[in-house]
């Protein structure tokens, strides 16, 4: 497989796994039909993400896109989080295998769902829109 | 660290012998067969001396009636598309499986949009075709059923013989992929009763490049690659002589060690599956217990990726497989663990170990050490997992 | 007994580069590229770094956009079917021309029994494409011309960036069979406005068994193999992993040497043809005179066949040919002479010198020395001969 | 190309080349453009081939049977002779390559032409049935 050393090292020896059982916000994306699930938990403070984790089942680019993702959004405001595409995430892995990017944009679909979790738990209007009718839906 | 090769269905490294075959053919003996000087008959001699070995190791009657071709999965679009269109003032409609690799299962797909009728018959939980099935399917209007002598993903082994009793009652032709059986255990094309068969060089210790349809004399086949008069005018293009040269020496050493070769992986295979069922809980075993290939287990571990535990073998050494090696870096679950009715999510946590001749008890045992604390590790990061020791 | 070697339009002699650097993939590093493991990815690198080298030879602006074949044949079906299929939304007409490889017009020929409509443009006496001609035929069903960049029997080169300046200003697709000039003169997909390109490695002291389609990026076409997700899911089939690291390199050679090869072998071409028509009366030159590859002399003798000349010279240790390889073996007069207006008679006298990179003034002079006592025995046995003289 | 040694020995040193002006009988048939042409000749004494000769327009096998058809009828009687099929001469050859046997079809209706031209010659009625409309159509 034409992954890139970072994606490797991501995957090997992935940051951030487990679950924030206080999380402020939960985002869970994919089904298992599709061969990719993320959970991925947030902790806010002044809307500031502090802290990040995730639960992941899949393929290599989604167990590395997991770590980075929860890597990058760490001291970020939800603002900023918010504006990192799927892009950013599989650049900062040096790039994936292009059948691969789905996973990139799952990252993107989890973090965005924990926010949407984020908003709705403190009953406020959520910024966030969720993509429905795709491959992996938002749950 | 220990270096462990289960991954002989994707493809087998060539035989010593077959490539020192080859080498003269690489560089001196170059000429184009179809040449009239001495370079060309130099050339056409090998290919017809490989092309009787070849005839040889399936049993087929005159060498006349194989075409070598580059490979498997163009011996399976000749066959299909070659028969379909040379007899479709005949009927436009064929009958094929749910389990067939994908040169056979798009190339049907292919036809369907061409304006042919495709009935895909198919399986039981063990992945086996039912004759009855077939015999079901066959209208008037069939001129071709093609079922796989054995599936490369989970190793079960396709009753063609009976098979081939309806098709020919019925008068319909008989093709069969062999790809993953011709060279791993005794294929005869006559005891089988079949009218066409693929397979390819490097399935069996042989090289890259090489494949061949076996087509039984009298035939109605119109060429697939169109173009000069190679292969008796049924497959253009210049012929890859050094890999058809080293094809024709791996069907003779195919010949001479088939009979011992299921001998030594059986009780390889066994261990192997005894040991996983054993030592990981949450294993399923794919395919049939006793009607399969005695390189391949499949199997399906619960709440995980296939990718992420081969990624992790991979770094220990160990290469194995998901299930093709066609669709090992496609996303969709394994299509013929979903045609014997294996849950989805559990199919996406498919391994495939295809054993082959250099393989030891040692390398078995090494791969039952190093793979439980993946899975553990893999598991730990699951959420599937998770949810289900919650509930 | 001298050896010359004057076939290199049905084949060339691997160089010894191309060998060696083929030799691991033969054995060591024989991992199937579709797998996710080592043993995978080593070959998985090696194929496209062999695309990278195939892409920069012909300047292509993408190595994505080199699909790897197994001869320049399945390029030929590949381009013309697969565009064909792909576009017959828009319409169903093709254009290409009299003079094509024989894996061209068959696949044209094979496309009208599909109900596809083609149209054949001629040529003229040197055998050149009258680019008006391309115009007039193109209809608004047309999908695709297919013009070949050189004739492999006369060794005339057409017109293509001119032919490719009415295609695109008229929506159509041009694809040329670049198999008889890629590797000899220098070729430039963007120079020469084409769409799809053709070409084979072993006409260019590459390997058997490897050829390539060059497919601009955005060109809607459809598979010719169907099966798995090789060559981006447009080629299936386990790639011939030691034939495409041999083409690359073979590629990347041509990118060092082709500018050279003209100086080298148009001398020889000369002195051969000017020794030819001096020395043997009633022998004509076949294709045009200034716009022809460096290493084509093809002639017609007349009152003699080419066969029997052949096999005269081939005992003299010269490997020449009648035109094509692929129809050497067939009974018709080349329909390249055909269609340029050479009497049939006569054009079953044609013979075809390719010379190559090897060749010296030595094994011209030889050829120039060993060729008229045989056309002149053969004369001697020919009733055309004696009732000519008669007359 | 495939052609038994018995061919090749043929070709390279053919037997009978030549024309008999005298001739008894000259048989011709196939045209340049199916590219073969086979003129033979024969002489007849006593309802006995004594002698025949031939030339040939034609690739290696259009030779080599021509020279195996004439060394073959020599001494043969008009009827033995007009028994001698392709098959006959082929196997005579050790076989021709199976796109080579029109070949052989040639020599047969090559001499069957001398033989027709015989009788015709002498006026009387002729046994032979030429074929026509043949690829290789008698002249
Ligand atoms: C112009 C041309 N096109 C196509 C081909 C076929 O290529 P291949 O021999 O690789 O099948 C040839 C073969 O020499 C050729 O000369
Ligand atoms: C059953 C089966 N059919 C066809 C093929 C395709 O053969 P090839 O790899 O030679 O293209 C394979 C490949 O492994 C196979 O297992």
């Amino acid at each position: 497989m034409q992954y890139s050393t970072k994606v490797m090292e991501h995957f090997a020896n992935p940051h951030n796994v487990g679950e924030i059982p206080d999380a402020d916000g939960v985002g869970y994306v994919g089904n298992p039909v599709c061969g990719d699930i993320m959970q991925l938990y947030i902790k806010v403070q002044d809307g500031v993400i502090t802290d990040a984790k995730f639960k992941t089942f899949g393929c290599g680019a989604a167990i590395a896109t997991s770590s980075m993702v929860t890597d990058m959004v760490k001291g970020k405001t939800i603002d900023e989080a918010l504006k990192i595409s799927n892009r950013a995430v599989a650049e900062a892995l040096d790039g994936l295998p292009p059948v691969k990017m789905h996973c990139s944009v799952l990252a993107e679909e989890a973090l965005a769902s924990a926010i949407d979790d984020y908003y709705k738990k403190r009953v406020l209007p959520s910024p966030v829109k969720l993509k429905v009718g795709h491959e992996h839906e938002a749950d | 660290m220990r270096k462990v090769y289960f991954d002989h269905a994707a493809t087998t490294q060539p035989d010593r012998r077959v490539v020192e075959a080859m080498l003269p053919y690489l560089e001196e003996t170059f000429g184009n067969p179809s040449s009239i000087h001495d370079y060309g008959s130099a050339a056409k001699e090998a290919i017809e001396k490989a092309r009787a070995r070849v005839a040889s190791l399936i049993n087929a009657a005159r060498p006349e009636e194989i075409y070598f071709t580059s490979s498997g999965a163009e011996a399976d679009n000749f066959a299909l598309k070659g028969i379909a269109l040379g007899n479709q003032q005949k009927g436009k409609h064929i009958v094929t499986s749910q389990i067939e690799h994908h040169a056979v299962m798009h190339s049907a797909q292919t036809m369907e949009k061409w304006g042919f009728q495709v009935t895909y018959v198919p399986v039981d939980k063990y992945g086996v075709v039912d004759p009855a099935d077939v015999a079901r399917a066959i209208t008037p209007q069939t001129t071709l059923v093609s079922i796989m002598h054995a599936n490369s993903e989970v190793g079960t082994i396709q009753p063609i013989a009976e098979i081939a009793r309806i098709t020919r009652e019925r008068g319909v032709l008989l093709h069969t992929d062999a790809v993953a059986t011709v060279g791993i255990i005794p294929v005869d094309v006559k005891e089988l009763g079949v009218d066409l068969l693929s397979l390819s060089g490097h399935a069996f210790y042989g090289p890259k490049g090489a494949g061949a349809l076996y087509v039984h004399k009298g035939v109605r086949i119109v060429p697939f690659i169109d173009g000069g008069v190679q292969e008796g005018g049924r497959r253009a293009g210049t012929e890859n002589v050094p890999a058809i040269v080293g094809l024709g020496v791996a069907a003779e050493i195919a010949k001479a060690e088939v009979p011992g070769r299921g001998a030594q992986l059986t009780p390889l295979r066994d261990r192997l599956a005894r040991g996983l069922l054993e030592r990981i809980d949450r294993v399923y075993l794919n395919g049939h217990p006793t009607q399969r290939l005695p390189s391949h287990v499949n199997v399906c571990v619960e709440y995980i990726e296939g990718e992420s535990i081969l990624l992790f073998l991979n770094m220990q050494g160990v290469a194995a497989s998901s299930g093709s090696a066609c669709t090992s870096r496609a996303l969709k679950a394994s299509h013929v663990l979903t045609a014997m009715g294996v849950d989805p999510a559990l199919a996406q946590g498919s391994l495939l170990f295809s054993l082959g001749r250099g393989n030891t008890q040692e390398d078995v045992d090494y791969v039952l050490e190093v793979l439980p604390p993946i899975v553990e590790r893999l598991r730990q990061m699951s959420p599937l997992y998770a949810a289900r020791k919650d509930s």
